[in-house]
């Protein structure tokens, strides 16, 4: 037996050795000492497109806002929103034209409008192989096999360049929108406004014959009519008669700019044959460049070495003739050297990593909301007790973004003009208690909306003198949700008495549309039966993936649903068009998926469309929302408020929901970070120690019984 | 030998025809390409034209199996079925619904699945042959009887409890592991702990069960009477005899799963976050990319039947018995 | 002459079986270099009494009493460790089935090289060989690197038999050693066990349910019936004259005699007469059909039988006598060849023809166990064929035909709602009988009826059939391996070797005074009790 | 009024199918024989037991009504669309009303602070009181025993029932030869013993949630322990139903592939190499693909949210058995080819039987013991199956109660602080009681049936 012993004894000692007190659970396989100004954070789907031209939502911009830079952007500090140049040296300058493009003036008619923007001089692009060029040959722009040998991603390519933005470049982005091998998703909306956009895309799609290299050539040499260069740092746009939000749109990463040789390189077949190609290598301006892109693990953000630099703005910036000036120059930006961004598709992991401190920052889901955050009845929120021992901060922000319950208008039961589905529409919007919803699907996250405005955009209803009459009444001035028996009452003028229809007797039954997708479909499904139930209707509700439900929404076969809205930029326009006729998703394809038409309402809408935010624009836009409000082609649901948390050693963190460029803002405190992470995750090996004895005792009872064995007899 | 193999690789062409075929209908029945191309275009502000040029590009926009615009081959060759099902026999995937070519990305993915599965199979199976024969050397005893109850409850748990409890557990509350994640190279050796573990302890109930059932059955045979009236001990005829002969059954067994290895286990790898064959399916069947779904069918159909014949193969070597025609 | 072995008073219970003794108070003696042979028909508990001497019982089997002396140590007192070591050198074993004894996946020469002492690979080697050698292998240095499948089953046999004497063990227990082997085989296998006997002058104790094969080497005859030692008595006398009632009539029914002859052969045209009947089997074909060689397992057979004549068709395993059965029946398909039953080519009949003719020609399996479907009523069985060849007899007939039947083949009328498990081997040949005997065929086809069963239960099978035969003048087409079976009961005989017939003619004649040398040495080599 | 929906109709034949499988066995002998294996076999017979219970539970729940309303105006009842089984019935008292959102077990307030105005302006966080049930505070001496006392008193009224079942038993021989009974009480006192306890167990849960969340409420307040309970019909479901659908393919290709052999063998072994080479997953996957289609396109085919997420079940089962014949086609296949050469097959071809009654009278009775098998055990992997279907999004409707649903929402619930653990207990719990006693039960089948397994334990 002894033998054996000296084996086990042996192994406890090599085991016992192998416990320590550092952490085992670090998820990189970076050493925690060397975490240098690198910030950590993570995404839930891999993003689809980088390609300025192409990507339209927020988890790809959390990339190429990075990268590219479009002309101006959003202050970081300021509320309300307000845009700033960013390449453009200076706010644009702003032409009004009549019919024959002779200047104008505000109080004649206007037929177009001229934005003449000018360029900051000296901006460079990261190195790039599409630059780099040998005695005047682009190196790397008819790649043979030997040159991609061993390559594999961008990084393998041994020489780089870079060379100066100019306005061409813009131009070339803007034509590249008009591409339809692009898919842009803006490419529509483009020709309604710049001028002369729908022939170059019509010219250009008549050119689907050409190779891509005579397709550059042909993109080049043919000009929009209404985009002219003036000289390399200055470019004019002309957009069709008038449109203030125009400038909105040029904050935003489609008006990047593309250098052609970066196009001229990413075209190359064997390149793309190795998922090589601009969708997925991003060529930009801005603070960070894009260094690892495996969509399937991370995406590494490097800092960019020819970024010009710039100035953390502070809120005592003031825009001297149009240029920003801050108020000390020395915090030039970025901070950090990297950023990793890790794909998590789970909650858990998510959320539970955050905690240890391996993620820099994180968005609370719903469910991890009560150990997060409380909510005091006064409305304003304040981290728990122990998140806020661990040294947490919590930032939240109202998104510019609205959910809610739209009702097909074209439906026969639901919609139509009649007073009888108003009615009904109405019981409905009174019944369905979206407080109840945000506390216990949002968590308290976000607000009941009155309208589809939501708070922080011109117009926005708070609810003190201005709010929806037909849901609330103010009593000793707070306001009160009128109750169910008013619904009821909606109900019998609607001709529905205790859920029975009075002409046929028969139940009434409606049908709800819903994505079966996420663990809370069943609890949503559930919550929302009852609500009807409130006022003995019947709710039926129809699970579809997703594109089928987008399928019934574009025949207009759906009945009830449940959508929502980010706003494109924080103008109201944005968010009342969803109710325009001419946006009707059946007859038109447009985003007005209740299919709403109103004469009052779309006139109503023309006019304010075009105007500054002035005293009258309010007005208007007071009426417009009273005729909605009393038609209710939706249930005005919730803005959804942004809740992130971030440690103790990231600083600088604002919320500003409009701006997707802000990760050059964020800033890390190393030391902090090293020294909580490994207070927070000591390993515990008491677990293995148990199994190891549970082990021990397998062994002995095994050479116990062989030994029983040998000295077996016969008898019984 | 090689002939027998060589007739065997025949006899998976009609197979493939048939998974092929089959594939197509459930996909192209499934959802028109009009759909697929709503799906991946996003859901803001899509016109019409867009999604006509997106079929375009992937030519979903071509008929299905005949096309009359054409005249000659090109009447076959210019339909989906030519350029989405045929193609695969090529090996030749083609590109991603969302726009990437999927064998590079196989060949990617294909290594973290291995990384996970190779490991929990041999673990595995030591493990499984180690408390088999734990209890077939205390047979009909209670501590058999016990076992063999203790390896049903064990069957008996759903594959997630076992991940969600083991991450809670381990990384969550003891802090062992890291709780998700992937890195190539030798630090991967921390991110796999936890998932191979899961899925060793998942496979330790039935796995033992089957392989004690399959050791009793030998002990009951004769030749180990031969073995022990020669005077030979217990553990040596377990050894020498028995388990020889239990071990055809568990080798062939494992080789017959041994090129699907590649495919990786789908709930593990997504709830661990690793990027291998088993979440780039899910994926696919979530975002719906048919392409990707159909390339991992054929792949899948593929590697069975080339664990067939492995199977067929590593008879003949571990067992003199069989000798292949 | 002094003792190797005593048993004294040994007392077995079997759990599964609610601990009823199957072994009461067993106790005999082996000396040095002597053969005993334990006989007994099955269950009789003659292996249970050898396993407990080398001690390799079941666990459900529990030794309740008594002592095993041997070399004044009893065995069953023993501490397992050294009863290995009594296994290693003095006792050794060798048993029934040497298909199955063998570890298939293990060369001979690893198998052998465990039942010696550790010593280098090379003499090992040398002793292996030359040990097979002397258990009659010549070409031992090919066979050690062989694998048991290889290898025909009187080898295997040997090879075990060059096992359990690699140790010159003292006592060597052989349990069955011929049963599953062709009369040829065995004979050389008793001679060899003698042989190695006088050699190595060990004892042996040889288990066997065949009085002749034990008559042929034992020195002293042990009888067992249920457990209990009816008969001790050394060989010459027993054979003699058996003191006890039961070992008399197990004597009597081995050597069978048929009680009368009536061998005037009827000038009738015969009942079945079958002209140079071809049956080749191809090698399953595989998906895509590689061509293959082809077995002749019946090539160029013909043969006739009288109406109410007994013809024999003997021969060794493999040598066709099934298949020529089959093919007869119709369950295999016929290469070449003619088959007449009364005058009619069966051959060319359609469908409907043969249906209604099958009544006429019917068959009796070898195997009573797995031909009876364990799912059916006794009544449902034997009605099947009724039922379906004779449509239009109604119910009331049929149950008093199934009734006088089962009476006719001496079973009790409650058995008719019965199931097959709940009768003994010997009954359900009867059920079987009884189930043909229902559409009295005019030619009957016997394949092996009584080759499972007891020597005793035979002897009443066999009787059945003839006085059915007395009755009904039905003609038998009967299939034995057991010539000696045969020359008693059949008029005519034909032998089988390799698929053709190698000579035929009435049975007197060959069994007396045969031309053919192989027929010679079938003859020879079938065991004779001596007495 | 009742309303039948399709899976009930399949059920009810199921069950009707066993029913006469029992009666046929009582008739035959030796198939009696062999089952009582199973009974003689303890774990064989509790597990009989406990599933017999499950069943009991799932057939309930699979008798459906429409409610009624009344109609003033025109003052009659009318139905509404709304179904409800008799399950829900007998269960009304514990789920007519539920919370606003998670309370823990037997708790006696919600889980979440929430804020509540004290007077005018101070307002302070408390965990509010739950509305319906618990209304002690759990830690309290007073709670204990009030849980006490309930089960006692279910304890009391099962004894009382086991008493009147006795006497309904035994009423012929209640006094002549007591002695008799009592032997045989003693005899299998095991089983009657665990009948007991589980009647007992039942009992005092339906009495405790009465008074409390037994397995405390979801996320908007639901309890726990119904939703488990209400999934017990789904996981059975779709272990048997999916068998039903299997069976004839696998039945009928086995036998024909291998007692007719020939081409017939090889078109059908190539059919199930070619299924069998699919993954499993991604077949699945598509066909409830084009199920959802189907759905989306004829919306009117289906009322009523019960008729839907049925439907979605019902396919689901079907979905599955097409994936899943070809294991048992293939054993039965070898099963029916060694049964061609057997003598009793052969016999009955020397009486000229046409191979179809052969296949009748001879083969199927032969192979059932196989398929019994197989159909047990296949049974607890698909309960297992559907938990990793609807975590992939391809398994039951949502609105469906399954225990896969329950996990899937668990597992968000795992990352909150301090952690909701419950559903997913209840999950865990009820799936593995079910899958554990459908597993041993399968165990002591094969024990039973397969003659090569070892029966002999302990």
């Amino acid at each position: 037996m002894f033998n054996y012993h000296k084996y086990i004894i042996i192994a406890c000692i090599i085991f016992l050795k192998g416990c320590s007190d550092k952490p085992l659970n670090n998820p990189y396989s970076d050493n925690l000492n060397n975490l240098k100004n690198v910030y950590y954070s993570s995404f839930q789907e891999r993003p689809k497109h980088l390609d300025p031209a192409r990507s339209y939502s927020s988890n790809e911009y959390a990339f190429i806002a990075q990268i590219y830079e479009p002309l101006y952007q959003y202050h970081y500090l300021k509320k309300p929103y307000e845009l700033i140049p960013l390449t453009a040296a200076e706010m644009p300058e702003i032409i009004y034209l009549d019919d024959k493009f002779n200047e104008t003036t505000l109080n004649k008619k206007i037929y177009y409008t001229k934005y003449i923007i000018k360029i900051k001089q000296g901006v460079l692009y990261q190195d790039h192989p599409a630059f780099y060029k040998k005695d005047n040959e682009y190196f790397y722009h008819n790649l043979n096999d030997d040159q991609l040998k061993n390559i594999d991603t961008l990084k393998d390519f041994k020489y780089e360049s870079t060379r100066e933005l100019t306005s061409d470049d813009y131009i070339y982005q803007i034509k590249r929108l008009a591409d339809y091998k692009n898919h842009s998703p803006i490419s529509g909306v483009m020709s309604e406004y710049i001028f002369g956009f729908d022939d170059f895309k019509n010219k250009i799609n008549k050119k689907s014959e050409l190779n891509y290299k005579k397709r550059i050539k042909f993109i080049q040499s043919t000009n929009i009519q209404g985009i002219e260069k003036i000289n390399k740092y200055k470019f004019s746009i002309i957009i069709k008669n008038q449109y203030p939000q125009f400038i909105y749109w040029l904050a935003m990463p489609f008006f990047s700019p593309m250098p052609w040789e970066a196009d001229s390189f990413y075209m190359q077949e064997n390149l793309i044959k190795k998922n090589i190609t601009l969708n997925w290598f991003p060529v930009g301006t801005g603070p960070f460049r894009l260094i690892e892109n495996n969509p399937n693990l991370r995406m590494v953000l490097d800092y960019n070495k020819n970024f010009r630099g710039e100035v953390y703005p502070s809120l005592n910036d003031k825009i001297i003739d149009k240029k920003l000036i801050s108020s000390n120059s020395v915090k030039a930006v970025p901070f950090i050297d990297k950023a990793i961004f890790s794909l998590e598709k789970e909650q858990i992991p998510r959320w539970n990593k955050f905690l240890q401190g391996y993620y820099d920052s994180s968005g609370i889901a719903s469910d991890n909301y009560d150990q997060a955050v409380s909510l005091s009845n006064s409305g304003d929120i304040k981290l728990t007790e122990e998140l806020k021992a661990k040294g947490i901060h919590l930032n939240t922000a109202t998104a510019a973004s609205t959910y809610y319950i739209g009702f097909n208008m074209l439906d026969p039961v639901v919609g139509g003009k009649e007073s009888k589905a108003r009615y009904l529409r109405q019981a409905i919007t009174l019944a369905i208690d979206y407080d109840e919803y945000i506390s216990i699907f949002a968590n308290g996250r976000g607000i009941v909306a009155q309208s589809p405005i939501p708070p922080g955009i011109f117009g926005y209803q708070d609810g003190k003198k201005s709010y929806n009459k037909t849901i609330y009444k103010k009593v000793d001035n707070s306001l009160v949700k009128k109750n169910i028996v008013k619904a009821k009452d909606l109900l019998k003028k609607a001709g529905y008495v205790n859920g029975l229809d009075q002409k046929t007797g028969k139940p009434l039954v409606l049908y709800f549309e819903a994505t079966g997708s996420g663990a809370d479909t069943y609890a949503f499904l559930n919550w929302l039966r009852k609500q009807f139930k409130k006022i003995d209707i019947q709710l039926v509700t129809r699970v579809t993936d997703y594109n089928r439900f987008q399928e019934k929404m574009i025949n207009g076969t759906g009945q009830i649903f449940q959508w929502g809205w980010n706003a494109d930029y924080p103008d109201p326009e944005n968010f009342l068009f969803l109710l325009y006729s001419k946006n009707g998703k059946v007859k038109y394809g447009g985003e007005n998926a209740s299919n709403y038409s109103n004469y009052e309402f779309d006139k109503l809408f023309l006019r304010m469309k075009n105007m500054k935010n002035t005293k009258k624009r309010k007005e208007l836009i007071e009426n417009m929302l009273t005729i909605i409000q009393n038609d209710s082609p939706w249930v005005w649901g919730f803005h959804p408020k942004s809740f992130s948390l971030s440690h103790s050693w990231l600083e600088n963190v604002e919320s500003n929901l409009m701006a997707n460029n802000t990760l050059k803002y964020k800033k890390i405190n190393n030391n902090i970070r090293h020294d909580k992470i490994s207070k927070w995750n000591k390993p515990d090996f008491t677990l293995l120690h148990i199994l190891f004895i549970i082990f021990l005792i397998f062994i002995f009872s095994v050479l116990l019984t062989i030994r029983k064995k040998e000295k077996e007899k016969a008898y019984d | 030998m090689i002939k027998y193999i060589l007739k065997r690789l025949v006899y998976i062409i009609p197979i493939l025809i048939g998974v092929n075929l089959l594939t197509f209908a459930l996909f192209f029945v499934v959802n028109s390409p009009d759909e697929i191309a709503r799906l991946h275009l996003g859901n803001k502000r899509v016109t019409q034209e867009q999604i006509y040029a997106w079929n375009e590009e992937r030519g979903y926009n071509n008929p299905l199996f005949y096309n009359n615009s054409e005249k000659g081959l090109d009447a076959i060759q210019k339909t989906i079925f030519y350029e989405k099902s045929l193609k695969l026999f090529l090996f030749d995937f083609g590109v991603s619904d969302s726009g990437r070519d999927i064998k590079y990305d196989i060949q990617q993915r294909m290594w973290p699945s291995l990384a996970i599965a190779l490991p929990s199979l041999i673990v595995g199976v030591l493990i499984n042959i180690t408390f088999a024969l734990f209890f077939v050397f205390f047979r009909s005893t209670y501590v058999d009887y016990f076992g063999v109850i203790i390896c049903v409850a064990l069957m008996s748990i759903s594959s997630l409890f076992y991940i969600i409890g083991g991450q809670y557990l381990i990384s969550k509350l003891l802090h062992l592991v890291p709780i998700s994640g992937y890195a190539h190279g030798y630090d991967a050796v921390k991110f796999l702990i936890l998932p191979v573990i899961i899925s060793v302890i998942y496979g330790i109930g039935s796995g033992t069960r089957w392989y004690r059932s399959l050791f009793l059955e030998e002990i009951e045979k004769d030749y180990v009477k031969t073995a022990k009236s020669k005077g030979l001990s217990e553990s040596s005829v377990l050894f020498n005899h028995v388990f020889k002969n239990a071990l055809i059954p568990i080798l062939t067994g494992i080789v017959v799963i041994l090129p699907l290895l590649f495919l990786g286990s789908l709930i593990v790898e997504s709830f661990f976050g690793i990027p291998g064959l088993g979440s780039y399916t899910i994926d696919a069947i979530q975002s719906q990319d048919f392409a990707i779904v159909r390339a991992m069918v054929f792949l899948g159909t593929i590697l069975y039947i080339v664990g067939l014949i492995l199977t067929d193969i590593s008879y003949t070597l571990v067992d003199p018995r069989v000798r292949l025609k | 002459m002094n003792k190797l072995l005593s048993v004294k008073d040994l007392c077995l219970t079997i759990k599964s079986k609610e601990n009823q003794k199957v072994l009461k108070n067993i106790s005999f003696d082996i000396h040095k270099s002597e053969i005993v042979s334990l006989i007994g028909e099955s269950g009789s508990g003659k292996s249970l009494t050898a396993l407990s001497i080398i001690r390799l019982l079941e666990k459900s089997c529990k030794i309740k009493s008594g002592k095993i002396i041997f070399l004044n140590k009893n065995l069953l007192s023993l501490e397992e460790r050294d009863m290995r070591d009594i296994r290693k050198e003095d006792i050794s074993m060798i048993f029934q089935e040497p298909m199955r004894s063998l570890n298939p996946v293990m060369s001979i020469f690893e198998q052998l090289r465990e039942s010696y002492p550790k010593k280098n690979k090379i003499d090992i080697k040398k002793n292996i060989i030359s040990d097979l050698v002397s258990v009659g292998i010549n070409d031992a240095d090919r066979v050690i690197n062989l694998y048991p499948h290889q290898l025909s089953g009187g080898m295997k046999q040997r090879v075990m038999i060059a096992m359990a004497i690699a140790c010159k063990p003292k006592l060597l227990i052989a349990d069955e050693p011929t049963t599953s082997l062709d009369v040829t085989i065995q004979k050389q296998v008793l001679d060899l066990l003698v042989e190695l006997r006088e050699k190595l002058n060990m004892a042996i104790l040889f288990i066997t349910h065949d009085l002749a094969v034990a008559s042929q080497v034992s020195d002293k005859i042990i009888v067992l019936k249920d457990g209990k030692i009816i008969e001790e008595n050394n060989a010459k006398e027993f054979f003699k004259l058996p003191k006890n009632s039961y070992s008399k009539s197990l004597l009597e029914s081995s050597v069978y005699n048929r009680q009368f002859f009536n061998n005037q052969f009827n000038s009738e045209n015969d009942i079945l007469s079958v002209q140079n009947l071809k049956v080749f089997y191809q090698e399953k074909k595989s998906f895509f059909g590689n061509n293959s060689s082809l077995l002749k397992a019946v090539d160029d057979v013909s043969l006739s039988i009288k109406p109410g004549m007994t013809h024999a068709i003997a021969g060794e395993s493999g040598s066709g006598k099934t298949t020529i059965a089959k093919a007869i029946m119709g369950l295999t398909n016929i290469t070449s060849g003619k088959i007449k039953i009364c005058d009619k080519d069966i051959l060319n009949m359609n469908n409907s023809e043969i249906r209604s003719f099958r009544k006429n020609y019917q068959m009796i399996f070898q195997d009573p166990f797995s031909s009876l479907n364990p799912r059916m009523r006794i009544g449902a069985i034997i009605k099947e064929g009724l039922c379906f060849l004779k449509p239009e007899i109604d119910n009331r007939t049929i149950s008093s035909i199934l009734e006088d039947v089962i009476d006719k083949v001496g079973l009790s009328i409650d058995s008719l709602n019965k199931y097959p498990h709940q009768f003994s081997g010997g009954q359900r040949q009867r059920i079987a009988i009884a189930r043909v005997l229902v559409l009295n065929p005019k030619l009957l086809i016997c394949d092996e009826p009584t080759s499972s069963l007891d020597v005793t239960v035979q002897k009443q099978v066999l009787d059945l059939l003839l006085n059915i035969q007395e009755k009904t003048k039905i003609s038998y087409l009967f299939i034995s391996h057991d010539i000696k079976l045969i020359s008693n009961f059949s008029d005519t005989i034909s032998i089988m070797h390799k698929g053709r017939i190698v000579e035929h003619g009435i049975t007197s004649d060959i069994i007396n005074n045969s031309k053919n040398s192989y027929t010679k040495k079938l003859l020879k080599s079938v065991p004779q009790i001596i007495n | 009024m009742f309303v039948f929906l399709l899976t009930d109709l399949f059920f009810y034949i199921i069950i009707l199918t066993l029913l006469s499988y029992i009666l046929y066995v009582r008739k035959t002998p030796d198939l009696l024989e062999t089952w009582s294996y199973v009974f003689k076999n303890k774990t064989g017979a509790l597990s009989v037991l406990v599933l017999s219970f499950f069943m009991i539970i799932a057939l309930s729940d699979s008798i459906h009504f429409k409610n009624k309303v009344y109609d003033e105006n025109n003052k009659k009842y009318t139905y509404t669309s709304e179904i409800s089984s008799l399950l829900d019935i007998i269960l009304l008292p514990i789920h007519e009303n539920s919370e606003k959102s998670y309370s823990s077990p037997f708790s006696s307030k919600l889980y979440s602070k929430e804020t509540v105005k004290i007077d005018k302006d101070i307002d302070k966080r408390v965990y509010p009181k739950l509305k319906y049930k618990g209304n002690h505070n759990l830690y309290s001496e007073k709670n204990i025993q009030n849980i006490f006392i309930t089960i006692i008193i279910s304890f009391v009224k099962t004894l009382f029932i086991c008493f009147i079942m006795y006497l309904i038993i035994f009423y012929k021989t209640l006094f002549k030869n007591f002695k008799k009974i009592t032997t045989y009480f003693l005899r299998n006192k095991f089983i009657y013993l665990s009948f007991f306890i589980i009647l007992l167990i039942f009992i005092s849960l339906y009495d405790l949630s009465i008074q409390y969340y037994v397995l405390g409420t979801d996320k908007v307040g639901e309890d726990v322990l119904y939703k488990s309970i209400k999934s017990i019909r789904t996981g059975i479901l779709i272990g048997t139903l999916t068998t039903i659908v299997m069976l004839p393919f696998a039945i009928f290709l086995g036998i024909f592939a291998g007692y007719i052999g020939g081409f017939v063998d090889d078109i059908i072994q190539y059919i199930y190499t070619t299924l069998n080479s699919i993954p499993s997953v991604l077949l699945i996957a598509s066909a409830i693909l084009m199920l959802q289609v189907y759905m989306a396109n004829n919306p009117i085919d289906f009322e009523n949210v019960y008729e839907r997420a049925d439907l979605r079940l019902f396919f689901l089962c079907m979905i599955l058995g097409l994936t899943s014949w070809t294991g048992l086609c293939r054993l039965l296949r070898g099963e029916s080819m060694k049964l061609r050469e057997i003598e009793y097959v052969q016999a009955s071809q020397t009486f000229g039987l046409s191979k179809v009654s052969i296949i009748i009278r001879h083969i199927i009775p032969n192979i059932m013991h196989i398929v019994i098998i197989t159909v047990v055990l296949d049974f607890s992997a698909l309960v297992l199956a559907e938990a990793v279907l609807s975590y992939v999004n391809i398994g039951v409707d949502p609105t469906t109660y399954s225990w896969g649903n329950m996990i899937n929402a668990a597992r968000l619930e795992m990352s909150r602080e301090p952690i909701v653990w419950w559903s997913l207990f209840a999950a865990f719990l009820f799936m593995f009681i079910l899958v554990l006693f459908a597993n041993l039960f399968s165990d002591a089948v094969r024990d039973a049936f397969d003659p090569r397994a070892n029966k002999n334990y302990e």
